[in-house]
């Protein structure tokens, strides 16, 4: 018996960054499965380029339930994860994202599932802190897309209940890379908190970089991407505050520390959230397997969403994760980054 | 994998109209346009908006997109009739460029970043044509009608005219051709069967954003034009048989490493576009 | 202050531009060459430098490494690739199409190599301070505006002094008379790309203390240099450079009026009206019928 | 005077500060072969690019058939009956020597044929036929580009007789030419003006100019300074100190 | 004759040569001697060769086979390497940058030919007295002129480089009689004082005989005449050549 798993990440272009984490993960993930004898088959990854563009999605997509004829999808990227649902969800695969945060991924297709918290939740979590810090004035720099402008929504919401104020909002073009001049508006603005919200990794260590350079001292704020290398270990992110989905790297409790660990043995490099969640994904599937196998059914994608659905939480890295509408709930954190160290704090 | 084939094909027929289509500006009638994915995308969003707010019929929607697609051609057409070469592909590298910024703007009839989803599934005179066989038919039908209006059409004295006045616009001008009428003819055709090309893209992808409409899209196109032949009636479409089943293929390459797949194959992409130019400098189907 | 700030910034982003646009504008005006891998001189300039920069290398050799690396790649371009297409009479889109598919190569390959995301070079140089009451500038402005100056006054006397100026314009319109004027047309098709090149290493390097560079930042290089070659005058060394300033400046400073999201449109707004109601640039001769 | 068909009052153009043409009266009359001469510089180019519509004249009038066809484009000059060659020629390097006439006798602003096949047929025997005279039905299907130099002389003629124009201006056409085929092209303008057409050649060839013109106008600095019989202007002292030289 | 013996060894010479486009040659097996102090007036229809051997002679086009020689020694041209050993070539049509001024065609000849300073000058007056008209336009771009005017540009910056030789393809074209008249006296003045040959490939047959020291006709790639220009005189002798 064996099994296929389909990878649909950017392995090229701007994002191949993420591309390239997000399979490590896989690797890991299915290492282990392997490694525990935890199905009677064994998983083979098939892995397609997205390019990390819509039509690179779709094409992909399509090749994966068309020529590899996977049941089950790991995704990411929003443009990307758009265009892949309508194809998978046609051809019954089950996709799970574990990168993009756009808050309209929510309600793609039932077989379309996010085993990331969307920034919408990440913000939500965010704001009464910043209440409880008697932080009034912030700024933002943002992508005008789902992702921006879901954040971008919520602050609005939210900010004036815990007693603060959007003072100032900047959109820009996902690609821009030259931020001086916004940089000299903000300085004009004087926020106390500036939030940066891009799914562009790249752009975001810009941003920071230029805030800094251009000696501006606010704090910075973000979402969950900051657990990215490129932008985690940017001297300039010294102090960077961001939220992410909890995760405790020095936690003892066993598949935490057993991701952790071998994480930093293969790759040499701290684990990320993102590294997480797609270990989880596709520690996800194996379960799901399993209990298809127990119960003698093939591994369909209506099957494999049958089970998901029947069972709708599993121990996986991390802890417990309830699936619903969807979305996986998970518990959430406020980070600081401090000499290149990501610490909670709260 | 026969409904990957028809996919990749699908694929092939509509890049196979845009590239087409293209190559009446570029080929036929001289006009270097870097511009081509604006219009793709203007008949994309159309025909996704005709969808959803009309009637899912491609024919219908195809019609529309052509229309608007045809209609807003004139932005380019202003500065072809003012200006020529380099100067031409300037301005419409400015199009471009703007037009995305527009596209990602322009929320209510574009979706912005977003972009349109749940585009309804594609039907012909009430029939569903949405799963991949009968779309890829489709396609081809339209793919088939495209290149004999352009054969025809270019057959006939109107492309004689293009082509005259792309080898020597004052001799063309006199011997009595209205040059300015002539070309803003000829970028309201290549423009109207891009936005065909559009619409049948967004029924295929059942989504379209802006990223599909970008500035490597435009290039894509024109490379698909020039690997294929410059003002030939097949070479439009070998360029878009080799440009797109070569990603296809080399993903099939075995001993690649995963994590590298992509760079890999951009770079074989890259250098065999160059190569190919190198040695084959009018295209595929160009004279030698 | 804030429009002095914005000007300030302005001229950063502009000297920039203005390198590296007098390096296409230098080769597309002498060899009609449209040379869209001048991007990737400028990333194989930028990572050079930094690569280099990182093993600790000392930073006038790395700079000189860096001019090594882009002139090398520059030459290369002109020998290999359009020098065949052009000897068999390709079209000025077989070029493009060519060029295009170096560009991406090349960022595959330094994306092979050197990893997909950003890198900057960290230097002190770079932090702004407060100059003036509420006006920061960093070191690197006044390093920049002084190399720039240093680096156009060498390309112009160069190209007065030893004829070589009018040997490049000559070549821009007829090669193959200049042949039968006993010039060789490949040397000084050589030497366009030569200092073309050249001309995109200093930026380079700004980019990558300042900004940071990324195997992607390629294109965008290519198409602004592409726009301040038009909107300064085909053939003009000194129109493509003010052009690249006045970009830099108006996309800096066009943000005190319209959205932050526009400011980069604007530049091929500029570029665009330029065509419609100048299209001979700011110092360009009348286009010719 | 005979049926004058085109006349120019007063034409003036300058570029700069150098008057180009300076206020020059001539006609053409039907049937009559003008030969414009003139020194290097003279204007005469520039007289063919004002009538033409190529350039805007700064004052003056031009007329052709008594209607003031000033200000009119070069396409809806043509469309009059008035076809040009160029100094340089400019062919349709591309396209192939059939299609070259061919397309210079289209009616072609619209997506259709037309006429209809009918019409396209008989432009089709018409083209055959003016390559049939020029010589050139041999390489009917090989590319302007691919000719020699003499083959191009007479291309850039075939489109001009394939028009049907009544008027030709033709610019330096036979220039360049050997001998034999110098022969060959007088022939082909006499067996125009044998069919009524009107014919006005910049030329500096003397044999070709006593041969074929049945005037000259002389050209210098922008203003004519003499139009009259061959035989005339020729023995003109001071013509031929400025313009013919010794030769005969 | 002041150099009788070098008069006797050609100033350039070609044996057997052949050259031609695309792998198809224009002429085979040609033999030609251009001697040291003599204009040698080459002839033919259009299309029988002559420029394509005068791109030849300077190195514009690669020979397929044969031998040139360059007062007697074998030689593969290169245009910069022609024009190095005193050769100058006017080419066919308007051999002038349009896009530069007169003066800046010339400045480019004398760049080319390494020649600065008063020197320059010197040579620049010299054929400002050959070609006097030159100076009503030497600021003016060349593009502008007419095309007689471009003519005497081109001629004028080929004599610049004082050649040893000089390769003329049919400068009459788009000249006015007497101008081509004007012109040739001054060369054929300018030769003969300087001992330089002259390789002039002309239509206009008798303006070109009256200045020749001897005439070659080509026909079809082969030579089918060698003589003095008195041989020709007789009109129906050379339509027959044709
Ligand atoms: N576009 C232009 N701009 C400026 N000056 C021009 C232009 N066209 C022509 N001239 C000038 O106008 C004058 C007349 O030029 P034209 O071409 O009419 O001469 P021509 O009589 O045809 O001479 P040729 O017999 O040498 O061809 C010349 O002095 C020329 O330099
Ligand atoms: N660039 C070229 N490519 C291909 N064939 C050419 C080329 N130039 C000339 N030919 C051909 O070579 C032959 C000789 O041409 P060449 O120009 O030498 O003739 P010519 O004697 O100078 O004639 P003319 O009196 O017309 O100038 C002709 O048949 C011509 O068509
Ligand atoms: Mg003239
Ligand atoms: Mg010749």
């Amino acid at each position: 018996q064996s099994y296929t798993l389909g990878t649909l990440f950017p392995m090229s272009g701007p994002n191949a960054e993420a591309g390239a984490i997000y399979s490590n993960a896989v690797d890991l993930a299915l290492k282990h499965l392997e490694d525990d004898k935890w199905l009677k088959g064994k998983i083979s990854v098939k892995p397609t380029d997205s390019l990390g563009t819509p039509q690179g999605g779709a094409v992909g997509m399509s090749r994966l339930v068309n020529v590899e004829k996977v049941p089950y999808a790991l995704v990411g990227f929003t443009g990307v994860s758009k265009a892949a649902a309508p194809i998978g969800d046609r051809a019954k695969v089950l996709m799970v994202n574990g990168g993009a945060v756009g808050p309209d991924l929510a309600s793609l297709s039932r077989y379309f599932w996010n085993i990331i918290p969307l920034a919408n939740q990440e913000v939500e979590f965010l704001i009464p802190w910043l209440g409880e810090q008697k932080i009034k004035r912030i700024a933002t720099i943002y992508v005008d897309d789902p992702l921006g402008q879901g954040i971008l929504s919520e602050l609005k919401k939210g900010l004036p209940g815990v007693g603060g104020e959007l003072v100032s909002s900047y959109s820009v073009t996902p690609d821009l890379q030259q931020f001086s001049p916004i940089i000299a508006r903000l300085r004009n603005d004087n926020p106390e908190v500036i939030y940066i919200a891009s799914p562009n990794i790249t752009q975001i260590s810009h941003i920071i970089k230029q805030v800094r350079d251009g000696g501006l001292n606010t704090q910075l704020i973000t979402y969950g991407v900051a657990n990215f290398p490129s932008i985690s270990k940017l001297p300039e992110s010294d102090g960077l505050i961001f939220t992410s989905q909890a995760a405790d790297w020095a936690s003892s409790e066993p598949t935490m520390k057993r991701f952790v660990d071998d994480w930093r043995k293969a790759y040499g490099t701290e684990p990320t959230t993102y590294g997480l969640n797609y270990y989880n994904g596709a520690l996800l599937y194996g379960y799901l397997l399993r209990g298809l196998e127990q119960a003698g059914k093939p591994a369909t994608g209506a099957n494999l969403l049958e089970e998901l659905e029947r069972v709708g939480k599993y121990s996986l890295a991390g802890g417990e994760a309830r699936f619903r509408d969807s979305t996986v709930t998970t518990a959430m954190q406020i980070n600081r980054i401090k000499n290149g160290v990501t610490e909670k704090i709260k | 994998m026969i409904n990957y084939l028809f996919s990749i094909l699908t694929l092939v027929t509509i890049y196979g109209i845009a590239a087409s289509s293209l190559n009446v500006l570029v080929g036929y009638a001289g006009i270097f346009s870097v511009a081509h994915a604006i219009f793709f995308g203007i008949g994309a969003y159309t025909g996704a908006q005709f969808a959803l707010l009309v009637s899912p019929d491609v024919v219908l929607a195809c019609l529309a997109a052509a229309a608007t697609s045809g209609v807003f051609s004139l932005l380019l057409a202003v500065p072809a009739l003012r200006v020529r070469g380099e100067y031409f592909v300037a301005a419409a590298l400015g199009l471009q460029m703007v037009g995305v910024t527009v596209f990602s703007e322009a929320h209510a009839l574009t979706g912005g970043h977003g972009g349109l989803v749940g585009i309804p599934p594609a039907t012909l005179f009430g029939m569903d044509v949405s799963s991949p066989g009968a779309f890829l038919l489709v396609c081809a039908l339209m793919l088939a009608l495209v290149l004999y209006a352009i054969r025809r059409l270019m057959r006939l004295s109107f492309g004689r005219a293009l082509m005259s006045i792309r080898d020597n616009e004052t001799a063309a001008e006199s011997f009595g051709k209205n040059v300015p009428k002539l070309k803003t003819l000829a970028m309201f055709v290549g423009c109207a069967f891009a936005g065909v090309a559009g619409t049948l893209f967004a029924f295929n992808l059942m989504f379209v954003n802006v990223e599909s409409f970008t500035f490597e899209q435009s290039i894509l196109m024109l490379a698909m034009v020039v690997i294929g032949g410059v003002g030939t009636l097949s070479g439009p479409l070998i360029g878009a048989i080799v440009l797109l089943s070569l990603p296809a293929l080399l993903s099939f390459i075995p001993f690649i490493p995963p994590t590298e797949i992509g760079t890999v194959q951009q770079f074989i992409y890259g250098a065999l576009m160059t190569l190919l130019m190198i040695f084959r400098p009018s295209g595929i189907a160009g004279k030698l | 202050m804030l429009f002095l700030q914005l000007l300030a910034s302005g001229i950063q982003t502009g000297i920039l531009y203005a390198l590296t646009a007098a390096g296409f504008a230098l080769i597309f005006g002498a060899t009609k060459i449209f040379h869209v891998a001048h991007g990737a001189t400028f990333i194989i300039a930028g990572y050079t430098y930094y690569e280099l920069h990182q093993l600790g290398v000392w930073w006038p050799w790395a700079t000189l490494a860096a001019f090594a690396t882009a002139i090398a790649f520059g030459v290369a371009m002109a020998l290999y690739v359009y020098r065949p297409i052009q000897r068999s009479e390709g079209s000025f889109f077989t070029v493009f199409v060519a060029a295009f598919g170096v560009s991406i190569s090349v960022q595959s390959l330094v994306q092979y190599f050197f990893g997909r995301g950003s890198v900057t070079v960290s230097t002190p140089l770079t932090m702004a301070r407060e100059t003036l009451p509420d006006l920061y500038l960093a070191p690197i402005l006044a390093v920049s505006i002084v190399v720039a100056a240093v680096v156009f006054a060498c390309v112009v006397l160069f190209l007065d002094r030893r004829n070589a100026g009018l040997g490049l314009r000559a070549l821009s319109e007829n090669p193959a008379l200049l042949e039968s004027f006993g010039l060789d047309s490949r040397r000084l098709t050589i030497l366009a790309f030569v200092i073309g090149s050249a001309l995109v290493v200093p930026a380079a390097i700004f980019t990558a203390v300042s900004i940071g560079i990324q195997p992607a930042s390629g294109h965008r290089v290519m198409l602004i240099s592409l726009a301040a070659t038009i909107v300064g005058g085909i053939g003009s060394l000194r129109g493509a450079a003010l052009a690249g300033l006045l970009l830099g400046v108006v996309e800096n400073l066009v943000i005190t009026v319209v959205d932050t999201q526009w400011s980069e449109a604007v530049s091929f707004l500029v570029l665009f009206a330029f065509i419609m109601f100048r299209p001979h640039g700011i110092f360009g001769m009348a286009v010719k019928k | 005077m005979s049926n004058v068909l085109l006349s120019m009052r007063g034409v003036s153009i300058s570029f700069g500060g150098l008057a180009a043409v300076q206020s020059v009266d001539m006609d053409l009359q039907e049937g009559i072969v003008t030969a414009l001469a003139g020194p290097n510089g003279a204007g005469k180019t520039t007289l063919f690019n004002l009538i033409t519509g190529n350039l805007p004249a700064s004052s003056g009038q031009i007329s052709l058939r008594g209607k003031s066809i000033l200000g009119l484009r070069p396409h809806q000059i043509a469309g009059m009956g008035i076809a040009r060659s160029f100094q340089d020629l400019r062919l349709f390097t591309h396209m192939t020597v059939r299609d070259n006439v061919l397309v210079a006798i289209e009616p072609s602003s619209w997506l259709w044929q037309p006429g209809g096949r009918a019409a396209q047929r008989e432009r089709m025997r018409r083209v055959d036929e003016a390559l049939e005279q020029t010589g050139l039905a041999g390489m009917a299907d090989s590319r302007a580009i691919d000719l020699s130099y003499a083959e191009t002389k007479f291309l850039s003629l075939a489109r001009i007789i394939a028009t049907g124009s009544r008027i030709w201006l033709l610019d330096e056409p036979a220039s360049g030419l050997d001998v034999n085929s110098r022969t060959r092209f007088i022939s082909l303008l006499r067996d125009a003006t044998r069919r009524g057409v009107t014919i006005c050649l910049i030329e500096h060839n003397l044999d070709v100019m006593t041969e074929i013109a049945d005037r000259i106008a002389f050209l210098d600095r922008g203003r004519k300074l003499a139009e009259d019989v061959p035989e005339k202007v020729l023995r003109d002292p001071e013509l031929i100190s400025i313009y013919f030289g010794k030769s005969r | 004759m002041t150099n009788v013996e070098v008069g006797l060894a050609p100033a350039m010479a070609v044996e057997q040569l052949a050259a031609g486009y695309k792998g198809r040659n224009v002429f085979e097996g040609l033999s030609l001697k251009l001697y040291t102090n003599e204009v040698l007036c080459l002839i033919g229809h259009n299309g029988a060769g002559k420029s394509t051997l005068l791109k030849v002679l300077f190195g514009l086009l690669p020979h397929n086979a044969g031998v040139i020689r360059f007062h007697g020694r074998e030689i593969k041209p290169t245009p910069s390497e022609m024009a190095g050993h005193g050769v100058s070539y006017v080419p066919e049509g308007r051999g002038v940058f349009p896009g530069l001024t007169v003066k800046e065609n010339f400045a480019l000849a004398l760049w080319s030919a390494k020649i600065q300073g008063q020197d320059a000058e010197r040579r620049i007056g010299e054929v400002l007295e050959v070609l006097p008209r030159i100076k009503e336009f030497w600021q003016r771009r060349a593009g502008q002129l007419s095309g007689g005017q471009q003519q005497m540009v081109s001629i004028g910056r080929a004599m610049l480089a004082e050649p040893s030789i000089l390769l003329l393809d049919e400068p009459s074209i788009g000249l006015a009689p007497k101008l081509f008249q004007d012109l040739l006296v001054p060369i054929r003045e300018y030769q003969q004082k300087r001992a330089m040959s002259v390789l002039l490939v002309e239509q206009q047959v008798g303006e070109a005989f009256s200045v020749s020291d001897r005439v070659v006709v080509m026909k079809s790639g082969e030579l089918i005449f060698e003589g003095v220009p008195g041989d020709l005189a007789d009109e129906g002798k050379l339509m027959g050549m044709f």
